[in-house]
């Protein structure tokens, strides 16, 4: 997909080089917490970066935000605390672990542009409610900006690559970029909204194909109220389902998502579209994997995939690991850090395990 | 099969690949003037039914050129075949007309003869 | 101008979502609550723009504004430069405010919403930490959720998270100092205001529908009903 | 000595400005960036509404130069153009400095680059094009086929590509693409009569003589279909075949389908070479990039410099008629100016 983008293609997004401030996601440290602890690692151990990991930053209340119980000036107040913990930390880059997370700073920042009455107005909440005060950040990234800007110092460190060994062949990769990457605002997303390329460049700098579907822009469907609510939640999982059909005659190898909530339902949604409608996705009905990017960046690296936590989706990896020729311990799959087996998990009944 | 408490949405979208064109296709061979509809809504102004119901004509014209058989039987027999819209339609697409062969058409179907 | 329509105005989100729209479907054809509800952005957007303040009112007080999914796919594409998504969302904040929301069974959801996601927020400091997505509220979530709940030490640990713990790292505890600047921010920017006006009005609806309600938790014959009841009069006509 | 006046461009307007100028007696020369006259008009190979060969319209223009024996300065980059008292001195690169009583220019339009609406996917999947290529396509000889070679059996126009769209900065109207729309989908019929085609359309603005005739005549006789939806995003399925998304608005639901084909009916935009020279000769331009003129009723070809005429699309889209009615239009104020009339003088009271 690289060689689709046109107009981007001398465009690129502003990447702060070092000396980051972290803020964590609600979903990825509840679902995918080894990712955000791999991330932190990758920067410091593998590429030598600054990274700060402040205990003392929240949730920046997205998810109530978009589900509408959260006002525009509370959220806008918790991101403003995010920022004035940042600056009393001594930094100005600043990276975001959450696609909502990200697309709500970038909407902050831009409504301040546009409206600096309701800066003010923030500055004053702040204050009033913390004696605190804040800058608005020089340089602010999603964390897979961060992994995309470094792709290719992974890839030289990579112990495999996205090539299938058996054939020898590319693995077909789906990408998901998640609706608050770039739809609200194109220009602060690595290659715009039509054809990002923050997970395109990866794949291809590890070796991969990326397969463009017609369904590819396609919101996986979390819709915020709509997962939220068990009423709603068909919603959700018919979106999820719109998209699997799309892909399917492309017989993806994996998908690979940007936001948590995407990856948490793309993976989960496969489970209970078979559940309800004995439909399941992939080959011999194993489901298609659904990855982090700090987790594919894991495989490609050679960390150990149950550190990664690759066990703990509902869709499991070990075809696409050995279509990687990753070697892997099936003994080691369900132990404790201190090496204590573990019970095993129930077995869906219509997904091959 | 676990209870989850939902079912999975049906699409709403047209998918007009996979639409069934039956009625379209007797209305075009047998009240060709049904082309030169423009979708004006002057049909659905001046609708005698349409006072007193929500049947629109032009969305049944729609249904009909999309192949929405279902909405189409639903629509179609609404009408109650004063024919104002023919009078009223500026190209002079005979409205009345269509209705009688829909109807037509969609017995044929019902016995498999379309 | 008339009264809905003003307060429609002070919300910053209004005034950037909507110009002029020219009714070309364009937020329509890729918006996933058109394809799987009855819910169509453009003619939301249209209805507004009238400034009636009739027919505004019966949007706010409609299941119709609550079909939108926040995907933001219609900013994406909108050659007039409108935002339907954020539209809705100045109308839904209205709703709430004047109480309409509890006249449609999706605005009821607010509710549990709240009693939710909300809760969490001021509890933990995150919307949705792991111990709070319950299997029994959650069983889409599969097997493998119901294992990480019932092992949760021991899957944290593995996967190097630092389980309500102080100090950094992921589903740590949050310090209570840092929990009392959010619930301080709420009290400032409005938003303890609005989690007082869903929890009023819901009592208010749970007693006209003769409904058990509960000042807490989630343990009660209203909330349980807005949590899974569903008409199916939303998706296809 | 015959007062001499410099046009700029040799499209349609320059070419018929410059006759008609010369038949008026004045000496004329027309600066052309490239190596042929005639701009778009040698690219279109039959004209709306009346189906007539875009070829018969150039030799109708070149001849009337021939008959005239208006000068031609072919591939001419202008450097400078200087304001000297009453005249205009024009320096063009590798030549001598022309002089000029009076200018026009008639710079034209470029079509808008359809790979800016990067969610359409032209440059990007192959059976998108523009309707410049269809044009390209019917120039051809031989059976119509898409770029991936196979005989189309769906097809579908997209209107408004690059208009009416805040997005890539264009809030105007192009005028003319509903009608090539119309047109385009005739010819494509006539040339496969099995094939089904499709319109996606917000308004059918058929405003011209015999336009709505057309569009009457294109849904009678061809049975082309009309959906009034705009595109908003074009996939490729695993065929090479193109997915349209529009919502079908008059039923207020979203719709999707699958063709062989997609055609962008793309519009005007002022050409490089009018921002070029507005620059050069400080004229004003309108938000939209088109030459604005002193006054939008009485004075449409009148710049804010004095001396400087403007004709044809780099003051807005307009059709070929509407071309040749304006390069005549400013060839009558160009005239008044060099004559000195008073009319030239008359007085708009506000």
């Amino acid at each position: 997909m690289e060689e689709k983008r046109n107009i981007w293609k001398d465009y690129q997004k502003e990447i702060a080089d070092d000396h980051y401030y972290y803020v964590r996601s609600c979903i990825r440290q509840s679902f995918f917490p080894a990712s955000e602890e791999f991330f932190l690692k990758v920067l410091k151990d593998e590429l030598g970066k600054d990274i700060f990991d402040d205990p003392n930053h929240t949730t920046c209340t997205g998810i109530g935000y978009h589900a509408d119980v959260v006002p525009f000036e509370t959220i806008m107040t918790v991101v403003a605390r995010h920022f004035a913990l940042m600056k009393e930390s001594g930094y100005k880059n600043i990276i975001i672990s959450c696609v909502t997370s990200f697309g709500i700073y970038t909407e902050i920042i831009e409504t301040w542009k546009h409206f600096p009455e309701v800066l003010e107005k923030i500055r004053e909440n702040l204050y009033k409610a913390t004696k605190r005060e804040f800058d608005i950040p020089l340089n602010m990234t999603h964390s897979s900006d961060i992994i995309y800007k470094f792709r290719n110092e992974i890839a030289e460190k990579a112990n495999y690559k996205l090539i299938n060994q058996l054939t020898g062949r590319p693995l077909n990769v789906v990408e998901h970029i998640g609706c608050h990457y770039s739809k609200m605002f194109p220009k602060y997303g690595v290659g715009g909204a039509e054809f990002p390329l923050v997970l395109a460049g990866m794949i291809k700098a590890w070796g991969g194909d990326v397969i463009d579907y017609p369904e590819r822009r396609h919101c996986c469907g979390f819709g915020f109220r709509q997962y939220l609510v068990q009423a709603n939640r068909g919603y959700s999982a018919a979106n999820s389902k719109k998209k699997f059909e799309s892909m399917e005659p492309y017989k993806p190898d994996l998908v690979l998502c940007n936001c948590p909530g995407c990856t948490m339902f793309m993976d989960k949604w496969q489970y209970t579209i078979s559940e309800l409608e004995g439909k399941t996705y992939g080959e011999n009905n194993q489901g298609v994997p659904v990855l982090t990017y700090e987790e594919l960046a894991g495989l490609v690296l050679g960390y150990n995939p149950w550190d990664l936590g690759l066990q703990f989706h509902q869709i499991q990896s070990e075809p696409l690991l050995r279509k990687m020729g990753i070697d892997f311990s099936p003994e080691d799959k369900y132990k404790t850090r201190s090496g204590i087996q573990m019970p095993m998990p129930e077995c869906p009944a219509n997904i091959n395990f | 099969m676990t209870d989850f408490g939902f079912t999975i949405n049906k699409p709403r979208v047209i998918d007009y690949d996979n639409t069934d064109k039956r009625v379209l296709k007797y209305l075009l061979a047998h009240e060709p003037s049904f082309n030169s509809c423009i979708f004006c809504g002057s049909c659905t102004a001046t609708c005698s039914a349409g006072n007193f119901t929500d049947f629109n004509i032009r969305k049944l014209k729609i249904f009909i050129r999309r192949g929405l058989t279902e909405e189409i039987a639903s629509e179609a027999e609404k009408c109650m075949l004063c024919g104002k819209c023919f009078l009223v339609c500026p190209r002079g697409v005979n409205n009345r007309n269509i209705i009688l062969k829909v109807r037509e058409a969609l017995t044929k179907i019902e016995s498999h003869e379309l | 101008m008339g009264k809905l329509y003003d307060l429609l105005l002070q919300d910053v989100r209004f005034k950037e979502g909507l110009n002029a729209c020219m009714n070309c479907g364009v937020c329509t054809a890729i918006c996933p609550a058109a394809e799987f509800y009855k819910y169509d952005p453009r003619e939301i957007i249209d209805t507004v723009q009238t400034k009636d303040e009739a027919k505004i009112e019966a949007l706010m007080r409609s299941e119709t504004i609550w079909y939108c999914g926040q995907c933001m796919s219609c900013k994406t594409r909108c050659p007039r430069g409108n935002t339907p998504a954020m539209v809705v969302m100045a109308l839904r904040s209205v709703s709430q405010k004047l109480g309409y929301f509890t006249d449609s069974e999706k605005g009821r959801q607010q509710f549990a919403i709240k009693r939710t996601v909300g809760e969490n927020i001021l509890k933990y400091g995150y919307c949705v930490p792991t111990y709070a997505v319950t299997p029994e509220m959650h069983p889409e979530q599969g097997p493998i959720w119901s294992y990480i709940n019932e092992n949760i030490e021991e899957v944290m640990e593995r996967l190097g998270a630092n389980l309500r713990k102080p100090g950094p790292g992921s589903m740590r505890e949050i310090h209570q100092s840092n929990l009392d600047e959010l619930d301080r921010i709420f009290e400032v920017s409005g938003g303890h205001n609005l989690y007082n006006d869903i929890e009023r009005f819901s009592e208010k609806k749970a007693d006209e529908m003769g409904m058990e309600f509960k000042k807490e938790g989630t343990d009660n014959e209203y909330f349980r009903h807005v949590y899974t009841f569903n008409s199916g009069n939303h998706s296809r006509e | 000595m015959n007062k001499k006046v410099v046009v700029i461009g040799g499209g349609i307007t320059g070419m018929e400005a410059s006759v008609q100028l010369s038949a008026l007696g004045y000496s004329v020369t027309i600066l052309e960036k490239e190596s042929q006259l005639g701009g778009h008009l040698k690219d279109w190979t039959v004209l709306f509404p009346n189906l007539r060969k875009g070829t018969e319209i150039v030799s109708f223009l070149e001849h009337g130069l021939e008959l005239q024996e208006v000068n031609v300065i072919f591939n001419s980059k202008i450097n400078e153009i200087k304001k000297i008292n009453k005249h205009y001195e024009i320096i063009v690169e590798g030549r001598k400095t022309l002089v000029a009583d009076a200018i026009l220019v008639a710079t034209g339009f470029d079509l808008f680059d359809a790979h800016r609406k990067e969610e359409f996917g032209y440059g990007i999947y192959e059976n998108v094009i523009t309707s410049y290529d269809l044009e390209k396509i019917f120039a051809k000889e031989g059976e119509i086929r898409t770029p991936s070679g196979i005989k189309p059996k769906r097809i579908g126009f997209i209107h408004c590509v690059g208009s009416r769209d805040e997005k890539v900065n264009n809030h105007y109207c192009s005028n003319v693409c509903c009608v090539t729309g119309v047109k385009q989908a005739m010819e494509l019929k006539t040339l496969i009569p099995d094939a089904e085609i499709f319109n996606f359309y917000m308004d059918m603005r058929m405003f011209d003589t015999h336009f709505e005739e057309l569009y009457l005549e294109s849904q009678k006789k061809y049975g082309i279909n009309f959906i009034r939806g705009r595109l908003s995003e074009a996939n490729e399925t695993i065929d090479k075949r193109i997915v349209i998304k529009v919502e079908d608005t008059l039923t207020s639901r979203p719709l999707k389908m699958t063709v062989d084909m997609m055609v962008l009916l793309v519009g005007m935009e002022p050409s490089k070479g009018t921002k070029e020279i507005a620059n050069l000769l400080n004229l004003k331009m309108r938000e939209s990039g088109f030459l604005k003129p002193e006054d939008d009723h009485t004075m449409s070809n009148v710049s804010n410099m004095p001396g400087v005429f403007f004709a044809g699309t780099c003051s807005g889209p307009m059709s070929i008629k509407y071309t040749f009615t304006d390069a005549r239009a400013a060839v009558t104020k160009i005239n008044c100016f060099l004559k000195e009339y008073e009319l030239q003088n008359r007085i708009l009271v506000n």
